[in-house]
């Protein structure tokens, strides 16, 4: 069923009976080419991309409980590419243009909306790192404006210029940066894929993972043995507990990060704005909630919930920095479990395991990642070779020194970003 | 309308208000939607989507539909808003009046606005999106807004701490607290409420003999005099780990200014025990234009006859599945409204209200009267039907605990039958119980009973030991009820009231497949609106069963998380007003240096004086200019008192340090100094500054301004977890010490002259302790600038005295005091590095400091600092560069092979540092090229996109100045 | 020679004095940081005992004999408060003069606990003549010593500014409650 | 959250930082190879469960501590001080 706007006044017209489900709900069969573990953003968009652009289709995406339920489903809903580091930049870069013709490529409109992403910088060291980032940004062919004092004022008069206690000396803007409806992302390509012939299967969490001679041959599963011959694991927030049942330890911690969301209000906030002294990120969103985020708690946690420690400090940043919205409300808060990877930087990557692929470590990053990654990811699968944007993001960089990106610079260590 | 002689408001206290501009009264005691409806006003706002015209729907904080504007601040509901004499309210979400609002054409296109429509369309043509769609969605949306101001009043954050948190003061928490408090707890008793009692305050109701309100009142007074911090306005708004929880006090209301005093708190109460008492929430019963102004909750509508005085009209009819509702009919009949029916959905239901036309197993099937009600139409056995004119429609079905704090931890309510509600798991939330109504204890004196037993079972685990107290009297009414979630029937019936959502759109999400009850609310909004689905969830998770042909347990459970009301950042971040966002550090000079006109910049948390301007100069380069030449030619001072200082003590003090320095530093002499150079444990560069040893025992370390802290809680870790044997401590001494660096040709002079005994031939990196004054200080002699420099340091209270003395002398010769940016373009002449290079990513190797790695020993960081990648010949490694012409280099700029055109695949490296050398009258920068060692006198394109500079440079050696270093050893 | 002279940390912010609460500067005299090395402690105590009165404290306690104080300062630390250091203490582990690394103030009055309960994560009411706590003020790392009729707030000397200008806050925020009725 | 530090007995969350898994405490012995310090650094066990970490009580005693907590609950099972028969 396509979607139009004709569709949906003929189906108003007649009583909206004609809605059918956006996927089918199948029973696992006993065997696929390819199974994926993890029904959120990331594997959707793998099984996805394997059946477009690879025509595999008798692949399963197994979820352990609904769809898009992980943190595709609790996020801060914003895409970018403004990365500095090899590896990043041509990764994040790709993504963003599968980004900006998602709705059409997947006819559901996921309301990617380019609004600009801010960020300030409050001093000359941060201004000259913003730089850098910002020529590599247009080095890698996307787009960044390097503003003073004055031009962001012109854009986002609101910030408190003069009261702060970190003044504000500019930003780097990326105009094609901007946030999207975070489930509809999910739900788009999940029914993209069953659209394609995927078997989306939920409730269906994976027990083991089968290894015979090296080589990966299916997996247990709650609802029975499932053979396949290759096998992605993406599943974020719990990536270290099914790489175990392969024998795999992994360079993952799992942390707790926090959002908020006030109250509906008529529009304030049109961009993307972020503070560089304190881990402080905004927009708003269609519906008029302030959408805001934060820092890790910092503490290993696998409950997706937080602290108020850093839930003070983030309320603390959006006081210094934009006092305007202190009679906002928050509405809710939410938590999601982050991969952390050491240096900050993902894992696409083959294993030790013939036919057993990971795609892991998207630290508090993954959202925006969530095309490029199935895109990158399926083609790892499908053609046992890494896809050029996302061919750094190796598993053995750790051990070897090589290509670390640690873009914080904060330490290419655990619990330092 | 108000009724004569009925609710506990103060008549004697008349109140003048405006909404929307419109004056009328109330009187004290009055919330703002009963002095509405008091006023006879039926409609206070309208809904999200449709804007719908809307009342009042509860008498508490679940309100979904009168949301106001008072003042500066939007969104306040109308329910909890105490009345004051000049308050001033207005509509919402309207244009252009609340009346007549022109977004109403939404709800006529209701059926092309279903469940998830804008997944479906406004996706051609592609660019339309953003410039058309987007917008209009977003300037539809919205509640109320905000001033574009920042809040005037004070806001504040606060800790409390006790044995006992009781959450809520109904009659169990009111027992609750009683039995600790009795039994010697100390207890903390919050409600949102300005007055105790919970329910009892709607109720008309004995407890202990005496009216049910008043028994609350003198409960709290008795719990004051036993010790109990009675929080009134402060509502619990989650709990977290190990007995935290979060709590709002409103100190005074929405509109009123406060003076001094905060117009809300954010409590921390940390709570060794608490028990929740937060009572249940009544639910509505979808049926068709149940939104309409006038029908509201039963509950809602017994309070607001109650304790008001104030109902929607004369003529009411309560509609119920439930026993509770009969008492909503009783006591509107007993206060001389017109009850013209009470409709039970069940067949066998028996009538409590007394006198009342009583139809049991009947429906409402529709409420009409679109902008308030007049009527309602009505279904019976054997498909009778029956229209009654009516203008207030309570509504009853059934009520919810109020589980929300029992899931903030991650626990899921478990489903009743009997109840058809959710209530608490056990041990939902480790330290707390739960109680009364809340855990479907439904009745008064089951509540309190319920109440006492918690008080006791709590203070048990505290230790104490409490004994049951005399439990009042009170009425106990079981309620029974038979589920029932929406009357079948044409139209549209509401679920979710703010957000719009409908029977049909959660049956049209389950049919689209959006079946699990987390898809179904976020396809459809339903629970996103600013109740957070207090009076939605269920109703819509049980015809969410319904649709797909499950049970409730078995299709899910509701899940809340905090906050349990919404908080404004300005109470929850009140720390970060203004400058409180990070503490300021002043150094000794600061006051000095602004008198001099010293621009100060932020260095990490420190302030720093950029430069000291002198007469006639007008820009920034021409101090930072005028100060480099000084101190080359002459002498400068500076303060460098921001630099960590840590001095490290013990015999084995020098073993510790080789440990954490890549260098030897055991054997350092004593009263020398040695640069050292410190590694993460990745084998990255942590931080690099010196090491003096000052006595046999005593180290004094240098960290940079930026990285003291980093460095301070690495050091403390690997004593504490490496060296815990090792005999040495380590403190830091930053605050203790007022430092300055004396740098230039004439600098020995202007630090003798100081001293209360020359210093004689201190040798280059040496140092010694020294007197001035009389006053013991601490004389370095290093250059952070290559010039003849010296260090002297003296207790932090003699700072801004040694400043004016060094000053007077260096003044004197022709010299002065140099700010930040003149000490940058210093070092960038000499190579030295910053956290501009130490920027986390470097190694030793890239700074060609390899072999500082001494072979001999293990240190931090070596291990993994030999990893192949980290030595690479392809790697970024320090250099100079050197641009002709006339163009400024700027840090930020990326480096390319001369004719490679400017992209990712031919970036060689980037800029870290530049400046203008007065010295070499030449543009130099530092940098970071690929294998840059390699490649001196290279001729390379710099290009920075975005400020448009694309020079040519050179590649050179990082020290551009002096490199055999003479100057600074001479 | 020149004549060093002492700046005042406060420069004139304090005194500040706000409904029942009272906020002023104490001279503290000479301040150590007392370290004693591990397996040292036993040695350090008894030549603080023997050289200035007071043992070396138990977590969370003040000693006091005569003018000297010595207060419990963090894991394995003591500041003797009130004394110039003897030298034979050196023997036993490090000691550090901070004397002007920290600054303090004293708050006191009926409000001081309220003001406090704005700022620090600690319950204060328990906290006797006797006692310290090392905590946060705001986002200041501070001591906080009990005495009688009020506390001592220790806090790093460049942060004075920020620490009076933190608790004049909170003593205000206080008062106008107190207003309130 | 609150932690149960030794010294300063239980405090707010806020007074804390932490280094994550508790086998950063042990470093590799000297002369161990690149493979086996890189796997101490970098490999983690990430337990749903018990996990023993270091905590630094920054803002108050600058003890760092071992706490056994339970990633999934938050629950604190126990706190001792790092290297504790001998520092105190």
């Amino acid at each position: 069923m396509g979607f139009s706007g004709w569709r949906i006044l003929r189906e108003g017209l007649t009583g909206n009976r004609g809605w059918r489900p956006h996927w089918r709900d199948p029973a696992p069969k006993s065997s696929y080419d390819t199974v994926i573990i993890g029904g959120g953003g990331h594997g959707l968009a793998t099984a996805y991309y394997l059946a477009r652009e690879h025509g595999l289709t008798d692949v399963a995406v197994l979820e352990k409980g609904y769809l898009g339920g992980g943190n595709v489903g609790r996020n801060t809903t914003i895409v970018r590419a403004n990365y500095n580091l090899p590896g990043n930049s041509e990764f994040y870069s790709h993504s963003l243009k599968l980004w900006e013709g998602l709705e059409q490529d997947l006819n559901f409109n996921a309301m990617m909306s380019q609004r600009g992403v801010l960020n300030l910088f409050h001093s000359d060291g941060q201004r000259d790192y913003a730089a850098r980032r910002g020529n590599s940004m247009i080095n890698q062919g996307d787009d960044a404006v390097l503003l003073d004092r004055e031009g962001v004022r012109r854009m986002v008069p609101y910030l408190d210029f003069d009261q702060g206690r970190f003044p504000i000396y500019g930003g780097l803007f990326h105009p094609r940066g901007g946030t999207a409806r975070h489930d509809a992302v999910a739900w788009g390509y999940a029914r993209g894929a069953d659209r394609r012939g995927v078997d989306l299967i939920q409730n269906c969490a994976v027990t083991g993972i089968d290894i015979e001679g090296g080589r990966v041959t299916g997996v247990q599963t709650t609802r029975g043995a499932i053979r396949a011959r290759r096998v992605g694991i993406v599943v974020a927030g719990r990536s270290s507990q099914v790489a175990a049942m392969a024998g795999m330890r992994l360079p993952i911690e799992s942390h707790i990060l926090q959002a908020f969301v006030t109250e509906g209000l008529k529009p304030v906030i049109d961009h993307v704005v972020t503070f560089g002294m304190g881990h402080f990120y905004i927009s708003q969103s269609d519906k008029g909630g302030l959408v805001f985020g934060g820092d890790l708690d910092f503490h290993a946690s696998y409950a997706a919930r937080g602290n108020l420690p850093m839930a003070e400090h983030v309320m603390e940043a959006a006081m210094t920095l934009m006092p305007v919205i202190g009679k906002a409300r928050v509405l809710r808060s939410w938590g999601g479990i982050m991969d952390m990877s050491p240096d900050g930087s993902p894992i696409i990557d083959r294993t030790e395991v013939e036919g057993l692929y990971l795609n892991c470590g998207w630290c508090y990053g993954g959202f925006k990642a969530v095309p490029g990654s199935g895109f990158s990811f399926a083609h790892l699968i499908a053609t046992g070779r890494p896809h050029e944007p996302a061919a750094r993001f190796r598993l053995d960089r750790f051990a070897t020194g090589r290509g670390l990106m640690d873009e914080e610079g904060t330490g290419a260590q655990h619990n330092l970003h | 309308m108000r009724i004569e002689g009925r609710g506990r408001v103060d008549r004697g206290t008349p109140l003048r208000f405006r909404f929307d501009g419109r004056e009328m009264e109330g009187f004290g005691g009055d919330t703002l939607a009963s002095a509405l409806m008091g006023a006879g006003v039926g409609v206070v706002g309208r809904s999200f989507k449709y804007h719908r015209p809307r009342g009042v729907l509860t008498d508490g904080s679940a309100e979904p539909n009168a949301l106001v504007t008072i003042g500066d601040e939007p969104n306040i509901r109308a329910t909890m808003q105490p009345l004051f004499h000049g308050l001033q309210a207005v509509s919402q979400n309207r244009w252009p009046s609340l009346g007549f609002d022109l977004m109403a054409v939404n709800d006529l296109a209701a059926p092309f606005l279903g469940a998830g429509f804008y997944y479906k369309t406004f996706m051609w043509p592609q660019r339309f999106w953003e410039r058309l769609y987007e917008p209009m969605i977003r300037r539809a949306a919205g509640l109320g807004a905000l001033s574009g101001k920042p809040p005037e009043e004070h806001y504040e954050t606060a800790f409390a701490f006790c044995d006992l948190l009781v959450i809520g003061a109904g009659p169990a928490g009111l027992m609750a607290a009683l039995t600790a408090a009795q039994a010697g707890a100390e207890v903390i008793l919050c409600d949102e409420d300005a007055a105790p009692g919970g329910r009892l305050l709607a109720e008309v109701e004995d407890v202990g003999g005496v009216a049910g309100h008043l028994w609350a009142a003198g409960m709290a007074e008795r719990l004051r005099g036993l010790g109990v911090r009675v929080m009134p306005r402060t509502t619990v708004t989650g709990a977290y780990d190990q007995g935290t929880y979060g709590a709002l006090e409103q100190v005074v209301p929405a509109g009123v200014h406060p003076g001094g005093a905060p117009r809300e708190c954010f409590w921390r109460i940390a709570a060794r025990r608490a028990v929740l008492c937060t009572g249940a929430l009544e639910r509505p019963i979808a049926f068709r234009d149940n939104d309409r102004p006038g029908v509201m909750l039963a509950g809602a509508l017994r309070a607001y006859v109650n304790r008001w005085g104030v109902a929607p009209g004369r003529r009411v009819a309560v509609f119920g599945n439930n026993d509770d509702a009969h008492r909503t009919a009783r006591d509107a009949a007993a206060a001389g409204l017109k009850v013209v029916a009470l409709v039970d959905s069940r067949p066998d239901a028996v009538n409590l209200a007394g006198d009342v036309p009583f139809m049991p197993g009947w429906q409402v099937t529709q409420a009409i009267g679109r902008g308030g009600l007049r009527a309602i139409r009505l279904a019976g056995p054997g498909g009778r039907g029956r229209m009654l004119e009516v203008d207030g429609l309570g509504v009853s079905g059934g009520w919810n605990p109020s589980v929300h704090l029992t899931s903030h931890m991650g626990a899921r309510p478990v489903w009743d039958p009997g109840l058809a509600a959710f209530v608490p798991s056990e041990a939902a939330v480790p330290g707390m119980s739960v109680a009364g109504s809340a855990r479907g204890r439904m009745g008064t004196a089951a509540c309190l009973r319920d109440g006492a037993e918690r008080g006791v079972e709590a203070a048990g685990e505290l230790g104490l030991r409490a004994s049951m107290p005399d439990l009042p009297e009170a009425g106990d009414d079981l309620l029974r009820l038979r589920a029932l979630w929406a009357v079948p029937g044409k139209g549209r019936a509401w679920v979710d009231f703010q957000n719009d959502v409908t029977v049909k759109d959660v049956r049209q999400a389950a049919s689209e497949g959006y079946g699990t009850v987390e898809h179904m609310k976020r396809y459809t909004t339903q629970g996103m609106a600013t109740d957070q689905g207090k009076s939605s969830n269920v109703v819509a998770l049980a015809l969410l069963a319904q649709a797909t042909g499950r049970d409730i347990p078995g299709t899910g459970t509701t899940t809340f998380r905090p906050p349990f009301v919404p908080v404004s950042i300005a109470a929850m971040g009140a720390g970060g007003r203004g400058k409180r966002f990070a503490p300021e550090r002043r150094t000794t000079t600061d006051a000095l240096s602004r008198a001099m006109g010293a621009p100060m910049i932020e260095a990490g948390l420190w302030y720093r004086s950029a430069y000291f301007p002198r007469e006639g100069e007008t820009t920034w380069r021409q101090a930072c200019d005028r100060e480099v030449r000084m101190v080359r030619q002459t002498v400068g001072v500076c303060e460098v008192s921001t630099l960590g200082k840590i001095a490290v003590s013990g015999p084995e003090a020098g073993r510790f340090l080789d440990l954490v320095y890549t260098n030897t530093m055991s054997t350092l002499a004593e009263g020398r100094v040695r640069y050292g150079l410190m590694l993460r444990e990745d084998g990255h560069v942590m931080d690099d500054g010196t090491v003096s040893r000052l006595s046999a025992h005593d180290f004094l370390l240098t960290t940079t301004t930026a990285a003291a802290g980093q460095v301070m809680r690495h050091l403390d870790f690997v004593q504490q977890a490496y060296a815990p044997r090792m005999a040495l401590r380590l403190v830091s001494v930053t605050e203790h010490w007022a430092q300055f660096a004396v740098a230039g040709p004439l600098a020995r002079g202007v630090v003798d002259g100081l001293l209360d005994a020359p210093m004689g031939d201190l040798p280059f990196m040496g140092c010694r302790a020294v007197t001035v004054g009389g006053v013991g200080a601490r004389l370095f002699r290093i250059s952070f600038s290559g010039e003849l420099g010296f260090e002297i340091a003296v207790p932090a209270r003699y700072g801004e005295s040694l400043f004016r003395a060094l000053l007077g002398r260096a003044e004197a010769l022709g010299g002065g005091a140099y700010g930040l940016e003149a000490l940058n373009v210093l070092r960038i002449e000499k190579g030295f590095l910053t956290h501009a290079e130490m920027h986390g990513r470097v190694t030793a190797f890239d700074l060609g400091m390899h072999r500082m790695i001494a072979p001999g020993k293990d240190c931090i960081g070596k291990a993994l600092a030999s990893r192949p990648g980290l030595v690479a010949e392809d790697r970024e490694m320090l250099v100079g560069l050197w641009v002709a012409g006339d163009r400024a280099p700027l840090a930020g700029a990326h480096l390319f092979a001369e004719g490679a055109s400017p992209v990712s695949e031919n970036d060689q490296g980037y800029v870290t540092s530049a400046c203008w050398s007065p010295t070499l009258e030449q543009w130099l920068a530092l940098g970071f090229l690929k294998n840059g060692r390699a490649r001196q006198g290279e001729r390379l394109r710099m290009v920075d996109h975005l400020r448009r500079l694309d020079v040519a440079c050179n590649v050179a050696e990082a020290v551009a100045f002096d490199p055999d270093g003479g100057r600074m050893r001479g | 020679m020149v004549d060093l002279i002492a700046s005042d940390p406060w420069a004139g912010l304090l005194p500040v004095q706000a409904g029942a609460a009272r906020l002023e500067a104490v001279d503290p005299g000479p301040l150590a940081l007392l370290a004693p090395w591990p397996r040292a402690e036993e040695a350090m105590n008894a030549a603080l005992r023997a050289a200035h009165g007071p043992g070396f404290p138990a977590p969370g306690r003040i000693e006091t004999s005569g003018a000297a104080r010595a207060i419990w300062f963090g894991r394995g630390q003591a500041l003797l408060a009130g004394v110039v250091p003897d030298p034979s203490l050196r023997a036993h582990g490090l000691v550090e003069d901070q004397s002007d690394g920290w600054v303090v103030a004293r708050l006191t009055g009926d409000g001081a606990l309220d003001v406090l309960a704005r700022l620090v994560p600690v319950d204060l009411r328990r906290l006797g003549p006797k006692g310290v706590v090392r905590t946060m003020l705001g986002h200041m790392n501070v001591a906080i010593l009990g005495t009688s009729g009020g506390v001592e707030i220790l806090a790093f000397r460049s942060m004075a500014g920020t620490l009076a200008h933190e608790i004049a806050d909170a003593m205000r925020a206080v008062a106008g409650r107190a207003a309130l009725g | 959250m609150r932690i149960d530090c030794p010294l300063c007995g239980a405090r707010d969350r806020r007074e804390f930082s932490v280094l994550g898994d508790a086998a950063m405490a042990v470093r590799p012995e000297v002369g161990a190879d690149t493979q086996t310090w890189s796997d101490w650094l970098h490999l983690r066990d990430n337990t749903a469960g018990r996990l023993r970490e270091l905590w630094y009580h920054e803002g108050g005693c600058a003890a760092w501590l071992v706490v056994e907590r339970d990633t999934v609950s938050h629950a604190v099972h126990g706190v001792s001080l790092v290297g504790a028969s001998d520092a105190d």
